[in-house]
């Protein structure tokens, strides 16, 4: 889960980390007096907002309520802005970066520090990056400080404040499981500081049980996607024809290849787990049908979810949701003859070879 | 238990009464693992399908239990998992899904310092036709043969190793090693007992977006890799937008990393046929 | 360091281990009004209080005074009374016995338990005792408190209070590095509930520096070993007649116990640790003066500390304290020649080998 | 470094810029031994001795160290460890007293997992003469022989010593565990190197109250030992009162535990002689 940048500075602040004076707004009479120059920042969870028009400035009182109006509700690239963030302008004397991740192929928490901060750390030439993987059977210990204040050449004060930021942000990143707290730029200031001057935050989707305080919507979502996640579906929104139902994540991401490669485009990846319930066949059914496909296809490979079991609920939802569009049917697998013979008898056709049932029902959206 | 598994391969199950832990006992138990032991707190003394259940993995050791299945929630999963470090457990696969990665992490490192095998979490466990099965694959799809398959997915994995066997092949070993960012073992880990099994004489590698698992297992078969034995992969998601985790929460293509291009890319340069669909596995292998 | 009773249970408290509600009072006159009925415990470190008639109980509102003034000031064994807890009466259904301590052997905290409270850990038999050594690198996990109710043969709802009960020991264990947390008997009251009747927390005093909270006097110690403590040495109290002064506590071991083999008892313990400075010799002699000897011996293997050193230290403090006993000196190592010159110079002589100063400074107490 | 030191043993010196490193590292250079770098943060290009100065062990690595002396004061013992650790330092060597045992339990058990040797807290260090001291033991009191030591203590090992070679025997090695309750090297752990050492004769080991590392070392000499290899102790403590700490922290009679007469009793029965005073010791060797 992204949190927003007001959201990651408000977990900043609770483990000391120093980020700029400032509140939130999601319209314009909750506005607080102008008391010194502020920047008004889009709510969005878009890289380079700045460059988009998602961030302004007001320097002086009178351009306040202008830059608010400009923003609030505008829309940017795909996103609409609910809210704003109106923060302390910082007198930026330098920018740094930092950031703390997951190193999938060292299977370990990175620390990623540079001198060169406030552009996109891609573009930020090796020899400028301090990268440095943490043993997580050591956990953090004051030496990492060092050596990163060492590579960034800080002075012994400048030092004192970044090591303790580095401690903090780990123990953020441990404490909220999260997948990446970074912090671009991190600003210093005219008065000797080191101040966040942004914050972005992911949170492991998994662990937010454990984190009920964070309850965001995850606004890269559809409304359907959403729906569907709440009901425990793996669902993604696509941009073809084909509604798609499969079982294993695998299985039906190969199933969009295949179809892709057969040039018959997926309206969606939806995964029936691993559970073996009609109930959930014929919710799935209602998920896909929202998406108004031109054609779908049920492909199961049968296991723990079996095949009889689907077959059930494919009659059922046919009978229920009226179901016009063609459909397509592979079955193979544990109990495929039986649930093969469930469908024939309501007159349904199904495949048993996956390939078969692909060229199928690209067929359809070709002829259409 | 050099192998994963083997003959002398003795299965505990960590949440032995629940519905999953309960019914794939069943499936071992038909297939010829030797599950000796179940574990369900506030059970002691029970028997469940004819397992004798322990209060704690401790107590479930006079079993001479070596290795474990944990199937418990989430939530309890880390916990299940220290509990079988602490007794002394050899291997220990997680079939829960869900898993918050944080937590893999730590498992992963505190089996990897004391030599402790972790496969998984959110994997399809490991079987090795005739001889031992943990895990939750199908029973019906596996033949004896020399073909090793290793996968990031579990019913693709059924998929693929019923083609297999369909075509005529049979398998010596399939592991799933999970579906998420983080996991026990990786393509590099399988590949080292893949090419040491003097049975194994075809490896089927089914890889997916996200992460560089693929490319480093690709670097590997160039660098040490016996050419006898010739290597398959197949490669999901070739079709997924960036940025959209495709059901697993590891298949994800983020900042340009882990697309289907890059692997589909290195395995060719190793020598690897790549499949463009499942069913084409089998030809290849030829 | 060992705490308190009173403190122990301060601490339980703040990691929410149930303790009988309860007030420390050190004078007649902080008594507070009688609503129950009530223990009232002398606190003192001594085991076995209860034996020794250092506990009273007052079931009515007439038997608090008396006992609390045939309380404090008593003298207990060694102990005098300054301070008594006076703590609600609990409704004892049974006792278990619970700590974590350190086990030596296994460089590890090991967790024992029992169903046989209330008594000496050590009359317990072997069956009735659970003990489980911990892996520091993974902590404490749930598993730990399931296995040890198990033994204990708690159902479920005692199980969950004693796991939490168990895991909340282990965290001010780990937290207040402790050398010990023990509760003995930790009891079952009438209405099922899971309660510390006492505390016993040894604290490692090297760790004192991060538990700036805890500041007791050891009451073990003497007037002397605690002045003497604060200035660096290590030193003990010993009811011989020689007082020692050597370097490297093994070989002040040594010294002590080849004089009790030559029947000659040593007056204290001290150490003069590896720092190379006459200040520190000439208050050693200050220290080990106070403690009134017969005879000195000084027995010196110079490394670190050199033997010029030490004996310019000797001089000084013959001059200075005008020392009457009888002094033997031994000096050997690194700058022995130059160190027995300066001894020379000034009228003292210095045996090389430890064994002759032994048996010359033992001759002095004989003829005494 | 199959046997703690020896001629490839290249030494960094974490807290260098102190009183106390700065003057061992000049003494451990005149022994002869590889003092290659010293550690002290913004320090980084200076020379301290004619020893190169780092910022970190992790920048100090490039002179090919492969172990560490720690003497920076008790509070940041953990950390400097955690960094040699992470370095990849291979022997760690602690020279500070006072270090919390609960530190020493964590950085023994993470260099434990690791394969790495942790020598202390809190003791004198290790020699081999004519080979290589880490350490603070004084350089005038060894000749090259076949006696080796270990000891709990640190000046009362000088005496020892001192007589050891005095008396016209020599050594292969001198240890210093330490006089903590919890430190790196245990008697078992020198024995064991002590009996497969070729060089090694005769072996010296000195002991105190406290604990049962002792009693542990006595089984090992039954059930393992090299009856070739002669085994002296000497055991300090035997006229201490219970429940006092004699300047060691370990060092201290706990309910019964730890006395010397458990300990020589379990030397005599191993048929280790015990020596009654230091000065014995070398007349038991012959």
């Amino acid at each position: 889960m992204n949190l927003y940048e007001y959201q990651g500075k408000q977990l900043f602040s609770r483990y000391n980390i120093p980020v700029p004076g400032g509140y939130v707004v999601d319209s314009i009479d909750k506005l607080k007096k102008f008391e010194h120059p502020v920047v008004v920042k889009s709510q969005i969870l878009l890289g380079g907002r700045g460059k988009s028009g998602g961030i302004k400035f007001a320097r002086k009182p009178e351009e306040l309520v202008p830059a608010v109006k400009d923003l609030l509700g505008a829309k940017i690239r795909d996103y609409t802005v609910k809210q704003l963030l109106i923060e302390e302008m910082l007198d930026i004397k330098k920018e740094f970066y930092i950031s703390i991740a997951l190193n999938r192929t060292e299977r370990k928490p990175v620390i990623i520090t540079s001198p060169s901060g406030g552009v996109e750390i891609e573009t930020v030439p090796d020899d400028k990056i301090f990268r440095k993987n943490l043993d997580p059977l050591l956990g953090y210990s004051a030496f990492l400080g060092k050596e990163a204040s060492s590579f960034m050449g800080f002075d012994r004060d400048l030092s004192a404040q970044f090591s303790k930021i580095l401690q903090q942000m780990y123990a953020l990143f441990i404490e909220y499981d999260c997948e990446l707290v970074e912090v671009n730029p991190l600003v210093l200031t005219g008065d000797g500081k080191l101040v966040a001057a942004d914050s972005k935050v992911v949170v492991d989707n998994d662990s937010l049980f454990r984190h009920k305080d964070l309850n965001n919507e995850d606004p890269e979502k559809t409304p359907l996607e959403r729906e569907a996640n709440e009901k425990g579906y793996s669902f993604v929104e696509l941009d073809g024809k084909i509604g798609v139902i499969a079982n294993g994540a695998g299985l039906t991401m190969a199933t969009l290849d295949a179809l892709t490669l057969h040039n018959g485009k997926p309206r969606n990846f939806l995964d029936l787990g691993g559970t073996d319930s009609t109930e959930i066949v014929v919710n799935a059914f209602d998920l896909v049908l929202k998406a108004k496909p031109t054609a779908i296809l049920v492909n199961i490979f049968g296991g723990v979810t079996k095949c009889d079991t689907v077959a059930a609920g494919i009659v059922e939802a046919k009978k229920t949701y009226n179901i016009k569009q063609p459909m397509v049917v592979r079955l193979s697998g544990v109990r495929e003859d039986e649930g093969r013979k469930i469908l024939t008898d309501n007159g349904i056709d199904a495949f048993s070879e996956m390939m078969k049932a692909i060229e199928k029902v690209v067929s359809y959206v070709k002829v259409n | 238990m050099g192998y994963i598994v083997d003959e002398n391969t003795k299965v505990v199950v960590q949440g032995i009464t629940g519905h999953q832990g309960s019914f794939h006992a069943g499936e071992m138990i038909k297939f010829g693992t030797k599950v000796v032991a179940g574990v369900s707190p506030g059970k002691k003394g029970t028997q469940h399908n004819g397992i004798p259940v322990f209060d704690s993995v401790m107590d479930a050791m006079s079993t001479g239990a070596n290795a474990t299945m944990i199937s418990v929630p989430a939530p309890y999963v880390k916990d299940a998992a220290y509990e079988a470090i602490d007794a002394g457990i050899k291997l220990i696969y997680i079939l829960t899904e869900h898993v918050p990665f944080h937590d893999t992490l730590e498992i992963f490192h505190q089996t990897n310092v004391r030599g402790i095998r972790l496969l998984g979490p959110n994997g399809p466990g490991v079987t090795r036709p005739g001889v031992c099965k943990i895990g939750i694959m199908p029973n019906q799809i596996f033949r004896k043969g020399d073909v090793a398959v290793a996968s990031r997915s579990g019913t693709l994995t059924y998929e693929i190793v019923n083609a297999i066997t369909q075509s005529g092949f049979g398998e010596t070993t399939v592991i799933g090693l999970g579906g998420d960012p983080v996991v026990g073992m990786t393509f590099i880990d399988v590949l080292k007992l893949f090419y040491e099994d003097p049975e194994t004489r075809r490896i089927v590698l089914v890889g997916e977006i996200g992460g560089n698992n693929e490319e480093k297992a690709a670097r590997y078969i160039i660098e040490h890799g016996d050419k006898r034995k010739k290597v398959v992969a197949y490669i999901t998601g070739r079709s997924a937008p960036k940025g959209k985790r495709m059901g697993h929460a590891g298949a994800i293509i983020e900042r340009g990393v882990g697309t289907a291009e890059s692997k589909i890319k290195a395995f060719t340069e190793a020598g690897v046929k790549v499949a463009d669909y499942p069913d084409d596995v089998p030809g290849l292998l030829k």
